[in-house]
Formats: C-alpha cells, sequence, structure tokens
C-alpha cells in the first residue's frame, strides 16, 4: 500500500481484502479523524460474466448456473429463473411442487437470516452472538441438507417442478427443528434488542427515513426496517404466497437496530409459514413438462430474496438457448443507500453499516476475465493454468 | 516463600525470563481455550500459542520503505525488555519479588504502560494507514484507561501505608480480602487490566473488523512475535497485581495459580459477554463512570482511614 | 394500487409520450419511448411517486443483412435499453432504443440518483451513453479493460476469438 | 440498563460439550438424499444422451460402441461435475444414481476423477484403442 498521508486527505481503504468482508468489494473511505467525509464503492472482483454465458447454454442448464449466482441465496435465484421460463413456456407447475418451493425458500431466508445476524455480530466485535447463531443456523442447514441432499446449493427445482417430496418423516423433523430455532430466536430478539453494550452499536447507527429509503428505492429487510412495506411476497405474491399469505413485516427506526428487529422478527414469520405450509401441503404431481424450445417470448419474474426484491428479465429467441437473461439482485439497490449515509459517521460504525445492507458481492457482480495488457479480451481456462504456472515457479 | 536465588538466574531463566515467557504462553492459551469454551467451541490445542510464537520467529520480517528502520526494530524489543523488566518488581508466581524498594508500584505501572506506548509508536511509525488510525485509537485509549487503573491501584497501597508491591502483598495476605473492603476499585482494576491488555470489549486498537490489527498491521516475523510475547508477559503480571492487592495476597505457587486462574476465567468470561466499545464510547465509559467511581472508592478509602485514626 | 388500476395511472400518464404501448400479461405494460422522452416520462412517473426503478436491462439488436430473397431489408444494430419500474404488482417497462451510430440516451441520474449504477453497469457492458450521466468509471468491469469492447453486445465472443465483424 | 445479556448462555457452555464437530476424526451421518458421487447401469441405457445435453458442467460423455447391440460407454468426469442431480432426474430408465456413500472424492491426481462406466470388456476395449493410438483417450463426442 503506498504511501498516501497529506493532511486534507485521509482515505481508509477497506477491501477487496479485508478482514471485515468475507467478500471482496472495496470501498474508500475518507476519513477526518474517526468521521468519514466521502465514500466511494468499486465492485467487480468476483465478475463472472454469467450473464453472457447464460446465452451459451441451453435452458436446463442455466438453471444451475444462475443458481450458483449466490451460495447463500441458491434457491431463490433458481426459483426466480424457473418462474421466468414457466411463464416463457406458459406452463405452470403442479401445486405441490409451488408448495414445495415456498418451503424451501422460507427455510432459505431462515438460514440467511441467522447468518446475517451472526456476521452483524461479527463486525460488531460481539464474537459470542457470532457464534452461537452460527452454531443454531447448522440446525436450519442440517434441514435443508435432510429435505434437498445439500448444505448450499439445493437444487430442488427443475423447469417445471421440483426434484424433491416432503414425506411425513421430513415433515416431522423440520416441525421439531423449527421449534428449537424458534426457542432461540426469542433469545436473541431478548439479546439485540436489550443489551446496552450491543444497543450503544446499533440504536440510531445508520439511521435512513422513510422518505430517504423510498427515495434510494430501498428493498428488502432494508427498506422495511424504515417503514416501507415492500416485500415481493406479498405485492405481488409468487409460487405459493397466494395461499400461504404473510405478513409484512416493518419497523420505524431505520436504524441498524430496527435492521436486526425486522430480519428476526422475518424469522418468527417464515417459522410460521413452514409450520402452515407442511399443515396443508397439496397433494399432486411434483413436475409438469416444460419444452426444450421456447418461443420467442419476454418474461419478467421478481421474488424476494433474503435481502430484498430480486429482479429476472428472460428474453427467449425460440431456440433452446436464451436470448438474454438479465440478474438485477437486492444487494445492488441497497448500495446506493450505504454509500449515501456513510458521510458523517463514525469509521467504527462502517463494517456494521456495510453487513446492515446484508450485501452479497456474488450477487453484485457476475467473468473471470483477466486483462493484463496482452490482445486477449478473456482468458481460457488453458490461458489461466499457464498464467498460473509460470507465475508460480 | 523466600528462596534466594542469584539474580542473574532469576533475571534470565525463573521465574523471569524463559520461565516468565512460557507462562505467559500458557496464560495466552488459558485465555483462548476459556473464551472458545463460552462460546461452545473446541478452542486452539495446547501448543499453539508457543506453535505460533515460533512460526513467527521462523518469518522473514518485512521492513516497510518509508518507516525508520531503527526505531522499526528496537520497539518490539524495548515493549519485551519493559514487560520483562516489570516482572522483577512483582511476586511472580508468589515468590518473593527479586528486586523491591519503596516506590516500586509506581515504576512497575510505568513499565507496563511502556508496552503500550511501544505498540502505538509502532503503529505511528509505519506508514499504512490502518496503522496509523490503530496507533491514534491505541494512544487514546492508553490515555483513558490509565488514569482510573492506576487510581483503582491506590485504594490498596493507601490502605496498606507503602507504595511497595512486596508490602501490599503482605499486607493483603494478613488482612481481609480487599475486594470485600474495596469492591468497585477491584471491578475498575479488572477491567482496567482488560483495557490496558486490549482483550474484548476494549479491543477497539486492533478491531479486525475495521482497521485489520491496528497498531501492528505492518509487523510481521520476529517484530510480530516480540510483541505477542510481550503482551502475554504483561497478562501475567497485570493478573499477578490484581490478585496480590485484592484477592488475599500471594503467599505461594497453587495459590497463585488457583486465584490467577480464577481470575483468569473472570475476565474471558467478561470477555465473551459484550460487544466491542467503539473508541468513543471506550474513552467515554472511562472518564465519566471508570475514574469517578475509583476516585469515589480512594476517597472512601482515605476517608476510612482517617475516622480509623481518629478513633 | 391494485395491478388494473396502477396500470391504467401509468397509461394515462404516459400517454402524451408514447408511440406504442402493449400489455404483454396482466400485470405488465411495455411502453416505446423515444430517446428525447425518456426524461420527462421518468420526471412525471416519479411526480405521480408511481413506482421505483427496478432494474434497467440493455438489449442488444446485433445488425441484420439483408435476407437474400430481399423481403427484409437490412437492418442497423440498435441497442434497447428496458427501465423497469414496479409498483406493487404492476410493472412498466420503459423502452428506448438507439442506433449503434448514435447510441446516447438520456440519463435519468438527476431524476433519480440511484440510477447511476444501472447506468455504469449499462455504459461498460454494451457501450451506451449516457447524456449527463455523473459517473462512467467501470464498475464491474477491470480498470484495464480495452476500451471499445463490450462484453454483453452479441458480437462479443471472448475467449481470444477474433471479435465477429460488426 | 441490562448488559451482559448472553451469561445464561456463556455460563452453561462452560459446562457443555463443544458443538463443534470434529470432522476428519468423527463423522456425522449423511442424509439419505446426499448427492455423491454418480452410479451408471449399462443394462438399462438406451443412449438417448438427454443425461449428456442437459449436464451443466460437461461432466458427462457417452461414447457409443454401437448402438444396435446397446454397448456404450459413459465417460463421467467426477471433477467437473457439479452434483446437481439433473441427468438422474433427466433419465427415463432410471440407469443413473447418486452415491450417498461415495463423496468424500478429494484425491492428490486427477486421476481418479476420470471414471469409465460400462461393460468390462467395452472399457477394456476403449482403453486397448486409446493406448494403440497412443495419443489421448478419444473424448470427441459421438
Amino acid at each position: 500500500m503506498e504511501a498516501k498521508v497529506s493532511p486534507q486527505k485521509f482515505i481508509v481503504p477497506i477491501g477487496p481484502q479485508h478482514p471485515a468482508l468475507k467478500e471482496p468489494g472495496h470501498f474508500e473511505f475518507t476519513v477526518e479523524g474517526e468521521i468519514i467525509t466521502g465514500a466511494t464503492v468499486r465492485l467487480g472482483y468476483v465478475h463472472r460474466g454469467i450473464e453472457k454465458s447464460t446465452e451459451d447454454r441451453n435452458w436446463v442448464q442455466n438453471l444451475y448456473l444462475l443458481e450458483r449466482i449466490c451460495g447463500i441465496c441458491s434457491h431463490i435465484h433458481a426459483t426466480a429463473y424457473v418462474l421466468g421460463v414457466e411463464a416463457l413456456a406458459n406452463v405452470t407447475a403442479p401445486p405441490r411442487a409451488q408448495a414445495i418451493r415456498t418451503l424451501v425458500c422460507e427455510l432459505e431466508r431462515i438460514h440467511s437470516h441467522m447468518l446475517w445476524l451472526g456476521v452483524a455480530a461479527h463486525e460488531g466485535g460481539f464474537d459470542t452472538l457470532f457464534m452461537y447463531s452460527w452454531r443454531d443456523r447448522e440446525t436450519v442447514m442440517d434441514l435443508l441438507e435432510g429435505l434437498s441432499g445439500n448444505r448450499v446449493n439445493y437444487s430442488v427445482n427443475v423447469l417445471g417442478g421440483v426434484k424433491i417430496d416432503v414425506d411425513e418423516k421430513q415433515a416431522a423433523t423440520i416441525r421439531k427443528g423449527i421449534d428449537f430455532l424458534e426457542g432461540r430466536t426469542q433469545y436473541y430478539m431478548k439479546v439485540v434488542t436489550t443489551d446496552e453494550t450491543f444497543l450503544g452499536r446499533t440504536r440510531n447507527v445508520g439511521t435512513m427515513t422513510y422518505d430517504q429509503a423510498d427515495a434510494l428505492a430501498a428493498v428488502g429487510p432494508t427498506a422495511r426496517a424504515s417503514g416501507i412495506a415492500r416485500d415481493v411476497r406479498a405485492d405481488a405474491p409468487y409460487v405459493a404466497y397466494p395461499d400461504f399469505p404473510i405478513k409484512v413485516i416493518t419497523e420505524r427506526g431505520g436504524d441498524l437496530a430496527a435492521r436486526f428487529v425486522v430480519r428476526i422478527n422475518e424469522l418468527y414469520e417464515s417459522y410460521r409459514l413452514v409450520r402452515e405450509i407442511l399443515d396443508k401441503l397439496p397433494v399432486g404431481e411434483l413436475t409438469t413438462r416444460v419444452p426444450r424450445r421456447i418461443p420467442e417470448n419476454e418474461a419478467i419474474s421478481r421474488v424476494e430474496a433474503p435481502r430484498g426484491e430480486l429482479f429476472y428479465y428472460l428474453k427467449s429467441n425460440g431456440t433452446e438457448k436464451p436470448e438474454r437473461i438479465k440478474v438485477r439482485t437486492p444487494s445492488i439497490c441497497n448500495w446506493a443507500t450505504v454509500m449515501n449515509f456513510a458521510i458523517g459517521l463514525k469509521l467504527a460504525d462502517m463494517p456494521m453499516i456495510l453487513a446492515g445492507i446484508d450485501p452479497c458481492f456474488s450477487c453484485s457482480d457476475r467473468a473471470v476475465i483477466i486483462n493484463r495488457k496482452s490482445q486477449s479480451q478473456e482468458w481460457s481456462w488453458e490461458d489461466l493454468r499457464q498464467y498460473g504456472i509460470k507465475y508460480y515457479r | 516463600m523466600n528462596i534466594s536465588i542469584s539474580p542473574l538466574i532469576a533475571l534470565l531463566f525463573f521465574p523471569g525470563g524463559i520461565f516468565l515467557l512460557g507462562s505467559g504462553l500458557v496464560y495466552e492459551y488459558i485465555d483462548r481455550k476459556l473464551v472458545a469454551q463460552f462460546q461452545n467451541r473446541v478452542g486452539p490445542r495446547w501448543f499453539q500459542p508457543l506453535a505460533d510464537i515460533i512460526k513467527l520467529l521462523a518469518k522473514e520480517e518485512i521492513t516497510l520503505a518509508g518507516v525508520n528502520p531503527q526505531l522499526f526494530v528496537a520497539l518490539p524489543v524495548v515493549a519485551l525488555a519493559a514487560a520483562l523488566t516489570a516482572a522483577l518488581y512483582v511476586p511472580m508466581f508468589g515468590f518473593q519479588a527479586m528486586f523491591s524498594f519503596r516506590g516500586d508500584l509506581v515504576v512497575t505501572l510505568y513499565l507496563l504502560s511502556m508496552m503500550t506506548l511501544c505498540s502505538g509508536l509502532a503503529g505511528a511509525n509505519s506508514v499504512d494507514r490502518f496503522s496509523i488510525i490503530g496507533a491514534t485509537r491505541t494512544l487514546t485509549q492508553l490515555f483513558s484507561y490509565e488514569a482510573p487503573f492506576l487510581l483503582a491501584l491506590l485504594g490498596p497501597a493507601i490502605v496498606a501505608g507503602t507504595w511497595q508491591i512486596s508490602d501490599i502483598n503482605t499486607y493483603a495476605m494478613s488482612h481481609t480480602w480487599l475486594i470485600l473492603t474495596q469492591p468497585i476499585g477491584f471491578i475498575v482494576a479488572v477491567i482496567g487490566l482488560m483495557g490496558k491488555l486490549e482483550l474484548p470489549p476494549f479491543d477497539a486498537p486492533e478491531a479486525e473488523t475495521e482497521i485489520v490489527s491496528g497498531a501492528l498491521t505492518e509487523y510481521s516475523g520476529r517484530g510480530l512475535a516480540l510483541f505477542r510475547i510481550g503482551k502475554d508477559v504483561e497478562l501475567v503480571i497485570g493478573l499477578t497485581l490484581v490478585v496480590a492487592f485484592y484477592l488475599g495476597g500471594l503467599g505461594n505457587p497453587l495459590v497463585f495459580l488457583l486465584k490467577t486462574l480464577v481470575l483468569r476465567l473472570v475476565t474471558a468470561g467478561l470477555q465473551s459477554l459484550f460487544a466491542r466499545l467503539r473508541i468513543d464510547q471506550t474513552v467515554g465509559m472511562w472518564w465519566r463512570i471508570g475514574a469517578l467511581v475509583a476516585l469515589v472508592q480512594l476517597l472512601a478509602v482515605i476517608i476510612g482511614l482517617f475516622i480509623g485514626k481518629i478513633i | 394500487m391494485d395491478i388494473t388500476e396502477a396500470i391504467q395511472t401509468a397509461q394515462d400518464l404516459l400517454n402524451l409520450w408514447t408511440s406504442g404501448m402493449s400489455t404483454p400479461d396482466l400485470s405488465r405494460l411495455d411502453v416505446v419511448l423515444a430517446p428525447k422522452d425518456l426524461k420527462p416520462a421518468v420526471r412525471i412517473l416519479q411526480k405521480a411517486h408511481w413506482g421505483y426503478l427496478s432494474a434497467i436491462t440493455g438489449l442488444d439488436h446485433p445488425p441484420l443483412p439483408a435476407s437474400p430473397d430481399g423481403k427484409q431489408p437490412a437492418k442497423d444494430g440498435s441497442l434497447e435499453m428496458l427501465y423497469h419500474f414496479c409498483e406493487g404488482a404492476a410493472i412498466l417497462t420503459l423502452r428506448v432504443s438507439a442506433p449503434y451510430a448514435r447510441p446516447a440516451i438520456p440519463s435519468i441520474c438527476d431524476i433519480l440518483p440511484y440510477a447511476t449504477l444501472y447506468e455504469r453497469e449499462a455504459i461498460e457492458m454494451f457501450g451506451a451513453t449516457f447524456r449527463g450521466t455523473p459517473n462512467t468509471e467501470h464498475f464491474v468491469l477491470p480498470e484495464d479493460w480495452p476500451s471499445g469492447v463490450y462484453p454483453l453486445r452479441k458480437s462479443f465472443t471472448g475467449l481470444n476469438k477474433p471479435q465477429k465483424a460488426n | 440498563m441490562p448488559i451482559g445479556v448472553m451469561l445464561s448462555d456463556i455460563l452453561s457452555s462452560l459446562f457443555k460439550k463443544p458443538a463443534t464437530e470434529q470432522y476428519p476424526f468423527v463423522k456425522e451421518p449423511v442424509p439419505e438424499r446426499l448427492r455423491g458421487e454418480l452410479f451408471w447401469d449399462p443394462a438399462k441405457c438406451t443412449g438417448c444422451q438427454l443425461c449428456v445435453k442437459d449436464c451443466p458442467a460437461d461432466a458427462l460423455e457417452l461414447i457409443v460402441l454401437d448402438k444396435v447391440n446397446k454397448r456404450f460407454v459413459l465417460r463421467y468426469n467426477a471433477d467437473k461435475c457439479i452434483y446437481c442431480g439433473q441427468c438422474v432426474m433427466n433419465c427415463r430408465f432410471k440407469c443413473l444414481n447418486m452415491s450417498n456413500e461415495q463423496w468424500e472424492l478429494a484425491a492428490t491426481s486427477k486421476a481418479p476423477f476420470l471414471v469409465n462406466y460400462g461393460r468390462d470388456e467395452d472399457v477394456q476395449f476403449l482403453l486397448d484403442k486409446a493406448a494403440q493410438e497412443e495419443g489421448p483417450v478419444p473424448c470427441e463426442k459421438p
């Protein structure tokens, strides 16, 4: 790192590699003492060119590619995509499949919010809460693993339905796990809302009013913590949400503490929904046929990822491959809120505010494209391998 | 316990020198293991602190461009030397202090502050931005906890009527435990100790999620190893001091072990119980609450003594 | 606002400028706009508080040679930007196209400041230009990315292969 | 002003076993539906290639030796496989399945990741042919 110490500008770089960020992103904060006077963001360190790659794969293959945009919200990406493709092909998945999709969506939301609780606590230097919430998160990970076979990329969706079924034994395991988690969540709610040292780091930190959140088009829990009742699950219900309506959770505070409360309250809502779905699981088929070639059409698919509204735009051209797939992830929407609110805050609060929107860098970036003044635009795997061998020799 | 050891051996091997370093590592291990247990984790294996140090010592030390190289090399040495010297005036492991004179309490406290001062200077010496912010925070924190910590240790000194650590120790052994008569002083001393050692929740100067590793970000290899050992030694000395003053003194190694471990358990618990305080919160807390209650305690002690004398 | 009402409101608001409207399904309204009409349209949406800008999708329409039988004339390449606004379940898409030769579209950042990230993405990915956009730095592509290479255009094939002629 | 709300948890942890799973030493049971290494049963395969077409990772390759007599070899690249299970889903004759036992697939060389499934004589035939040509094993799709 070069020495750039001038009395006017003192820039603290955070990232692309920094202990506060588990994923790469680059932020520059200009500080005066501990107070931030400027902020910029630069992404792209994990840009994988997924949108371009989709144009080179068939509709089925894309499902697995898009599922891997994000490790935490993998199922919701797959869901948004299959809903889009089903809309393009004009088919609807059977009710039981829709309910199972919803079930996995909600379980995924539970795991994502628990993960976030731990990360946010860690950013605030509260490692004990971090360890405990991640320990308990294992419960829901185990449920998902038992249900789908994998911990991360569940691969539950297929075009036109789902791969897995839920039997009575599994339903019982899930109910038991959810009961345990509900008890623990009540406990975490108590910790984050009453512990004075923790509240000292969250209360009135990074406050965003309703008007500000509205003007910056915040989405997801970040918006809901500022009182905006914006939730795709309620606004434009998809999969089985029309049958299992949700209550939109909002908070007035707009600060970090409110974001904690909103997410934890959403956990309760998810627990309720999971139980309800298990009780009233429709019977019937799991899949329906989707044609391999999809006629020229356009579709927009919006779903509520754990982090907020996830937006897919799909365009088909009558072949087996899509013409264009556009993915707009919730984290992109929320960056604007962070960058606008950093100014005037303390440096020590920044990691928590960054974590407060639950950013997902992999989501925001979507090609390992390396360019070192050579003529090539993109390196093939072979080039990359040779480069690696040369580099380490 | 009175054993006379040749000063040279005392300095280099036992109870100073090598033995002190070893016990520093043991206490670091105990700390890490206890915090892990509190967080329901497994924690490191017994040799981990030693392995860390050996690994660091074996690694290349990178001296940055733009720093003062003499200072860069000297600071860790001075820091460790100060911590080791401080140990000579303290009844380590329940043995009598190696050297003792009137007023060695003040000297010891200054020597302990040297460590923090050195790491602050080390940070300010590096040109890295994280180091500079870390150094600012280290020094800010130094100024905030030092006064309350000193006041908290003054209480026992005043009731004992001496500024000599050994004498205070003897006084503490023969009287009611001072934790009962001066509870506030004890609490301030323990929390002051945690602030001194930059343990959570007072780890703002090295908050990894904000400024990587604070003042020591640019240190690697030998320098970092020395700083770490220095901190471990300081930990042992700090524990010894608080135990000697407030928990009924130190008579023999067994008592020492028992009492310091109990105190370590308490501090490990406190470490895992709180979220990190921002530096402004730390300073505010120490000056608004810490210094004030320590002063009140001190006044109460003085008035108590005064009344005792009159009666 | 329920869907039909929201769609109706949007239709009423935008009637003045549009050169074509369609509703591909119940919850969607596509409005074709000339680039010069984009800003007034966005402004009126914002004034009426109709939804929020959810995304800007870029589409590349590569040039087509004339069909051999001469029935279809050759077509110049163009870029199309879709501005998706969402209000509840209703989605309004403003479609603005610009030919390769003059790929300039007015920036809407002065009306909706948060559009800057989307515009930056469209600039580097498609080579569109937004008149008046505050920041044209790379957003996701590396700093030393060659200028004039736009990865999401159909002509970009990457992987060391020569680019298809435009 | 409540502080230290997590005290009860911390104290109880002092007398609890750590929650950490000591993985290589202690192995937890795996879920029944775990998608591990892929296995192929040559008896039922008709050579429709549906599994190969939809494989998102290009991990499968069906080599047709004799279409009429149903002599196929399935070349499976376990290192490319992303264990999504689409091939199992696609197969109408249920000749593919994913093991929930074989999942610890780490190795120090690439060799164990290239698996040829099929009748022994067919695989041998392929290997011999490759050895004769002394080139790389043919990987062109049929």
